[in-house]
């Protein structure tokens, strides 16, 4: 596996970058049990911790993609996992209509990714951000919502 | 297997009068074998044998006689003791490999004809002697093995170094000796 | 804001693979850093104290440490913070070890990468908010949900500690499986010897409140505070009356009822007392057994009972408690081996499981403790052991070790040898697992005094062959293919969670891993804990465990609930959810939406209505922040406005 | 160790013809360091392999009557330079403990629990030491490089052979560093020649020779010093063997430990049968001019 990861090293790809935000419970530690087992993955994501995807504001989503960011990916527990019991549920409804949202201001919505990965499962997270990462690399540079407007 | 049996009926091949004796008379108890393979793993015959030295450990657990003292490898043992020294389970391994052995040779199974040969020849110069006479076993060896031209290379060496005596030296006890071997042939 | 970076090198973990100088140097460009620099092992005793010192020194308000993941030491550095005389929640941690330099190579990109995380760090520290957490009465009672031997051990050790203890068990009687084993290993001591006087000592002790054939329903509430709902099932006896004295039994006309306890080997009636030891000993009717229930007459049960216990009217109820911590113990069950066709169980009455075979050792059990076989109730001469029935299997779904199947068919063979000493057992296994005190000893014991042939390789296939069953194996050490003729095959099926275990997860808010034993809270450094704070987990409902692993577990988690229960009163989490009065537009959105009814309305004086968030109820997870239309609940410490400044500072 | 001033040499059939050279070495050396020797009056073959194949009371019976021979001569210690006949008289020594009647029998006599066997190595070891043995070297071998080849029976098993370690022996190390050798770690130390196989199975011991005189070169070492006539046979004899069948030329000389010994302390070429070797030893021996031993 370590070896399959993919490196992202070109120049442009280097400048591009995913924001996750992971839920404190499940994805998070499941990111750091990718870190424990020193799963490689490529380095364009940076990860915000969020105590549950129900603290998911659409607005993050939007904002994020509209500041230029090239890649969204959110990860939370799997679904009847939740900590709070629920919060992924409202989660998954908020977050399948902003996937839907994001074409009417212009974003593609391949750039916007939910997903549910436990605390243990470090080898998926690893699968997770690896295929995401190559997809945004293979997207190139959000032009950003920005870019249109001027 | 080796031996291309392909099926091993547990209970039709466990001879446990055969398990007894072995651990009777090496007095090892086969048992205790855990099959970790370090035997195997510190012979230098391995690649030699048809049955590497963990398998002849665990055929004999499994009571198949005919298999075990059928088995080339109970022949090509060097005695090095290196399985006994490293066994964890502290079995004297190469001890049973040469109480197989014997069991072997008395229960007629004899896979290597040579080695009988050369033990019948040594004992018989011991018998004649009290010592042995190397000169005169090597070409008595050579002779009845059929392998007369093999380390023909070698007697001239020796010869040139004078390290082959042509005459016997027979010790004065030679009649006691002889009468010591003998016993043992006659025993029942 | 004042604020201090703190970049640890971690030896090499970090150091090796990120230019942690580097990253130091670059903090130093974000607003308000005023101090930036590397340590060594930054957890470390002199690692915290130069925080301390740096705090003190350059008047720092704020600190962001980039170590590694917060779910690690972040408790540590609040602690640290604290100390020197901050607000612990004036700290913030970037993660630059397990999501930087455990996972890349690239030193140029993990140095990026990290620089951008401690931005991220600082732009969120900087909106951080002292925050101090409330004060709540603990209720001092301890719920165990499962009565075998781990429960049985922490509810005895909870309540030995003056503990008020509610037990609670589906099944009728306490005991789990241990109950039915006959002997336990490495020692053979009598396993119902053992347990026995430990089932007693729960109905005697006082301050346990027994609840059996009941089911948790719901729980509510968090640690110190919970309200759990459960569900008594009706069992048609009046168990205050019920005397135990076996007369309906006796009586009863509907004999021919598999019987549980001795795992389908024998025959029970419709009406039972589980088994003799029962605790509590009490009679109860299985409904779908029963002739009354399926046929409208009988009643025989009820007309000879000496003390009129039987109702046939009765209902399931309701019965809530509230307690303050939870100790989960509800065990596992056993694999059923009717996945492997091949080996024929449930075809060939002589091929049972390791379980039906204990029974059969049992001199409670259907032949008195005799071995014999359940086809035709001859002694078997060649047993036949088979490990592995549902481990360390994907093609079934079960790729882990159970863990104590090596040692159950270790006592189970020289048990057999012991009761049968013309027997001769074969073990088929992959690999022996014995690493507890004496247990593999124990199995050099089975193989060396009692002659058990031990054979690696799995079976194939299993046979019948006159009355007699053939055992297709293979001997892996030989690379031979074997056959063993047998007459009684046992199977020594793998151990799976409790049925019903993925629910209960969902019941009480903990998680579970993929096959559904419940998650720990770490690994190594929590094993009894789970990720919801008060409750605690014991025994075989967290992965396979033999007893004596059970009872520590239980004794541990008893060890929990007493530190928890060691003070009065306990402060909240402060990072809960936050109304601003004047924002608030009153449309009771999250109200909706609270999982946990931690919101309600206040009137103010002009009769407007408000949400009001109950602070001590509130769990923190944000959802109402989320749903909220004008942004007037804020999740402290998760607001709107830190989330998005650790999001600009990305961009920027 | 308890040892009377005089031991009891018992050479064996191999040092009267193959190993001669050992034979004249061991009487040299331990003449030299003031070990008197006795050589066994009409001491028969200890049976070997062949005899233990057939019955182990054989072998036991044939090495014991050599013990025997010890025992009236008075002597309780006998040493052997062949590790075979030395497996073969503890072997002896092994049934006397466990069936002491059942040997007096086979013997016609009872054999005193005094008698013991040991090696030459082991002989010159305690009874001579690394010490004294330096203060004796008037050649000094002045770091050549060697290895030592302790075979596999000397040491091993280890409950019968009682001596140094079964799997890292370090005696023969020992001396050959005191009398100036640079000795290398050499890791196959023990590992079997395949001397059993020599008459029947030419093919093994070359392999197995031959994989030994590979390392010792590996080591760089420029000759190798054994204490077993069956390894010195296998590595010097066969050595042209060896070379034949791995396509190389190794050149190794193979000296016994008593003609190392011997040539370090002064002795004449001739005491010492250096020319009975097959692969010629003496381009590595030091300066053939003794010197005074220093004074201190």
């Amino acid at each position: 596996m370590r070896d399959e990861a993919v490196t992202i090293t070109n120049q442009t790809e280097s400048s591009l970058r995913i924001v996750g935000f992971l839920c404190n419970w499940c994805s998070y530690g499941g990111a750091d049990t990718a870190g424990v087992c020193r799963f490689r993955q490529p380095p364009l994501l940076r990860i915000i911790r969020i105590p549950c995807t129900g603290r998911m504001d659409p607005m993050f989503v939007v904002k994020a993609l509209i500041q230029g960011v090239d890649g969204v990916l959110v990860s939370g527990c799997h679904p009847k996992d939740c900590h709070y019991a629920v919060g992924n549920f409202y989660a998954r409804r908020r977050l399948e209509l902003v996937g839907r949202f994001l074409p009417f201001i212009g974003i593609d919505p391949r750039r916007f990714r939910y997903t549910w990965v436990s605390a243990s499962e470090g080898q998926r997270w690893q699968q997770v951000v690896t295929e995401f990462s190559a997809l945004i690399a293979a997207l190139g540079p959000n032009p950003g919502f920005s870019a249109h407007v001027r | 297997m080796k031996n291309g049996q392909n099926l091993l009926r547990i209970q039709e091949h466990h001879d446990p009068a055969f398990v007894q004796r072995v651990e009777q008379q090496s007095a090892q108890k086969v048992s205790q074998c855990y099959q970790c393979g370090n035997c195997t793993a510190s012979c230098a015959f391995t690649g030699d044998y048809d049955f590497p030295v963990n398998q002849i450990m665990r055929l004999i657990q499994l009571g198949c006689k005919e298999t075990v003292l059928g088995s080339r490898a109970i022949w090509l043992c060097g005695q090095c003791q290196a399985c006994t020294v490293r066994c964890p389970c502290t079995i004297d391994v190469a001890r049973v490999m040469a109480t197989l052995r014997s069991m072997a040779l008395e229960s007629g199974f004899v896979a290597d004809k040579n080695l009988r040969r050369f033990s019948d020849e040594f004992l018989r110069s011991v018998s004649l002697f009290g010592r042995v006479f190397e000169a005169g076993l090597l070409a008595a060896y050579k002779f009845r093995s059929g392998s007369v031209l093999s380390d023909l290379e070698l007697a001239p060496v020796l010869l040139k170094k004078g390290k082959l005596r042509f005459v016997p030296h027979a010790i004065e006890g030679r009649r006691e000796v002889a009468a010591l071997v003998k016993r043992f042939f006659d025993a029942p | 804001m004042r604020i201090g970076v703190f970049v640890c090198r971690c030896g090499t973990n970090i150091a090796g693979t990120v230019d942690t100088q580097a990253v130091a140097a670059r903090a130093l460009a974000s607003p308000d850093v005023v101090y930036a620099t590397e340590l060594l092992y930054t957890c470390s005793e002199p690692g915290q104290q130069e925080i301390q010192n740096a705090v003190l020194s350059h008047r720092l308000q704020g600190v962001v440490v980039a170590a590694c993941s917060p779910r690690m030491h972040e408790l540590t550095f609040r602690r640290a913070v604290e100390k020197a005389g901050l607000n612990r929640y004036m700290l913030e941690m970037a993660n630059i070890r397990e999501h930087v330099s455990w996972i890349g190579q690239d030193k140029a990109a993990n140095t990026e990468k990290a620089v951008e995380l401690v931005r991220m760090a600082v732009a969120k520290v900087r909106r951080n908010e002292p925050l101090f957490g409330s004060q709540v009465p603990l209720t001092k009672r301890v719920m165990v949900i499962g009565g075998g031997v781990a429960g049985i051990q922490a509810a005895l050790d909870c309540a030995d500690a003056g503990l008020d203890v509610v037990l609670v068990e589906r099944e009728p009687t306490i005991g789990g499986k241990m109950a039915k084993l006959d002997k336990t290993f490495p020692t053979i001591d009598c396993s119902s010897c053992i347990l026995g006087p430990k089932m007693v000592d729960v109905a005697q002790n006082e301050n346990i409140t027994l609840h059996t054939a009941t089911e948790v329903e719901s729980l509510s509430g968090t640690i110190g505070n919970f309200t759990v709902t459960l569900r008594k099932k009706a069992v048609y006896v009046d168990w205050d009356a019920c005397t135990g004295c076996g007369l309906c039994m006796e009586k009863c006309p509907s004999k021919k009822h598999p019987d549980g306890f001795n795992e389908g080997l024998a025959t029970a009636p419709a009406i039972r007392i589980p088994f003799p030891q029962a605790i509590p000993k009490k009679a109860h009717i299985e409904r779908s057994a029963c002739r009354y229930f399926t046929t409208g007459k009988c009643r025989v049960c009820q007309k000879i009972c000496p003390v009129g216990a039987v109702r046939f009217d009765m209902e399931d109820r309701q019965v809530v408690e509230n307690v303050g911590a939870v100790i989960v113990a509800t065990g596992y069950d056993l694999f059923d081996p009717a996945a492997y066709g091949e080996y024929g169980a449930g075809r060939y009455p002589d091929v049972i499981t390791g379980m039906q075979f204990e029974r059969i050792l049992s001199a409670s059990g259907p032949f008195g403790g005799h071995i014999r076989r359940p086809s035709d109730g001859r002694e078997p001469r060649d047993i036949v052991f088979v490990a592995c029935v549902g481990s360390r299997d994907k093609s079934v779904g079960r790729p882990y070790c159970s863990g104590v199947c090596c040692m159950v068919i270790a006592k189970q063979a020289i048990l057999a040898r012991d009761h049968l000493p013309e027997a001769r057992c074969y073990v088929f296994y992959m690999d022996i697992r014995a690493p507890g005190k004496n247990y593999d000893e124990f199995v050099r014991r089975a193989v060396e005094e009692y002659g058990v042939q031990y054979i690696r390789g799995r079976v194939g296939k299993i046979y019948p062959k006159g009355d007699r069953l053939v055992v297709q194996g293979a001997d892996t050490l030989l690379g031979a293919q074997v056959e063993v003729e047998a007459d009684l095959v046992v199977l020594a099926t793998g151990v799976e969670p409790s049925r019903g275990a993925r629910e209960l997860a969902e019941k009480l808010h903990i998680s579970a891993d993929t096959h559904g034993f419940f998650m720990e809270g770490h690994p190594k450094l929590k094993p009894v804990e789970t990720n919801t704070a008060g409750i605690y987990l014991a025994g075989a409902c967290q992965g396979p465990k033999d007893i004596p692993a059970s009872v520590a577990q239980g004794s541990a988690a008893a060890a929990k609930v007493l530190a928890l229960f060691a003070r009065d009163s306990m402060t909240t989490d402060p990072q809960t959810a936050h109304v601003a009065e004047k924002v608030c537009i009153g449309c009771g959105k999250c109200l909706t939406v609270c999982p946990f009814g931690a919101i309600q309305w206040k009137t103010l004086r002009d009769g407007t209505k408000k949400a009001q968030v109950l602070e001590t109820v509130c769990q923190g997870c944000g959802l109402c922040n989320a749903t909220c239309p004008p942004k007037a609940v804020q999740l402290r410490h998760f607001t709107d406005d830190q989330i998005l400044a650790e999001l600009e500072a990305l961009c920027a | 160790m308890p040892m009377n001033d005089r031991v009891a040499y018992y050479p064996g059939c191999s040092l009267e013809g193959l190993a001669v050279e050992y034979d004249v070495s061991t009487r040299a050396v331990c003449r030299a360091l003031g070990l008197s020797l006795v050589e066994l009056n009409d001491w028969n073959c200890c049976g070997s392999s062949p005899a233990s194949l057939y019955d182990p009371m054989l072998s036991a019976t044939l090495a014991g009557r050599n013990l025997l021979l010890a025992q009236e001569a008075r002597l309780d210690t006998v040493m052997t330079p062949c590790p075979g006949c030395l497996k073969a008289l503890k072997g002896a020594i092994k049934t006397r403990d466990a069936h002491p009647q059942a040997l007096a029998q086979a013997l016609g006599r009872p054999l005193s629990e005094r008698v013991h066997a040991v090696s030459v190595l082991q002989l010159l070891y305690e009874k001579v030491g690394p010490g004294a043995l330096a203060q004796a070297v008037r050649r000094s071998f002045d770091g050549l490089p060697v290895v030592p080849y302790y075979g596999c029976l000397l040491t091993r098993p280890q409950a019968v052979a009682g001596f140094d370690d079964p799997e890292n022996p370090v005696s023969m190390d020992r001396l050959l560093e005191a009398v100036g050798c640079a000795v290398a770690d050499f890791p196959f130390k023990t590992e079997c020649c395949g001397a059993t196989s020599a008459m029947t199975r030419s093919d093994i011991v070359v392999r197995l020779s031959g994989r030994l005189l590979d390392m010792a070169r590996r080591l760089g070492a420029r000759a190798i010093i054994v204490a077993c006539p069956l390894c010195q046979q296998n590595l010097d004899l066969r050595q042209a063997q060896a070379e034949k069948a791995m396509g190389t030329r190794f050149g190794i000389p193979v000296f016994y430990l008593t003609q190392v010994i011997g040539w370090a302390v002064g002795l004449p070429a001739q005491d010492l049968g250096l020319d009975k070797l097959i692969v010629p030893g003496k381009g590595v021996l030091p300066d053939p001019e003794p010197t005074e031993p220093s004074e201190s």
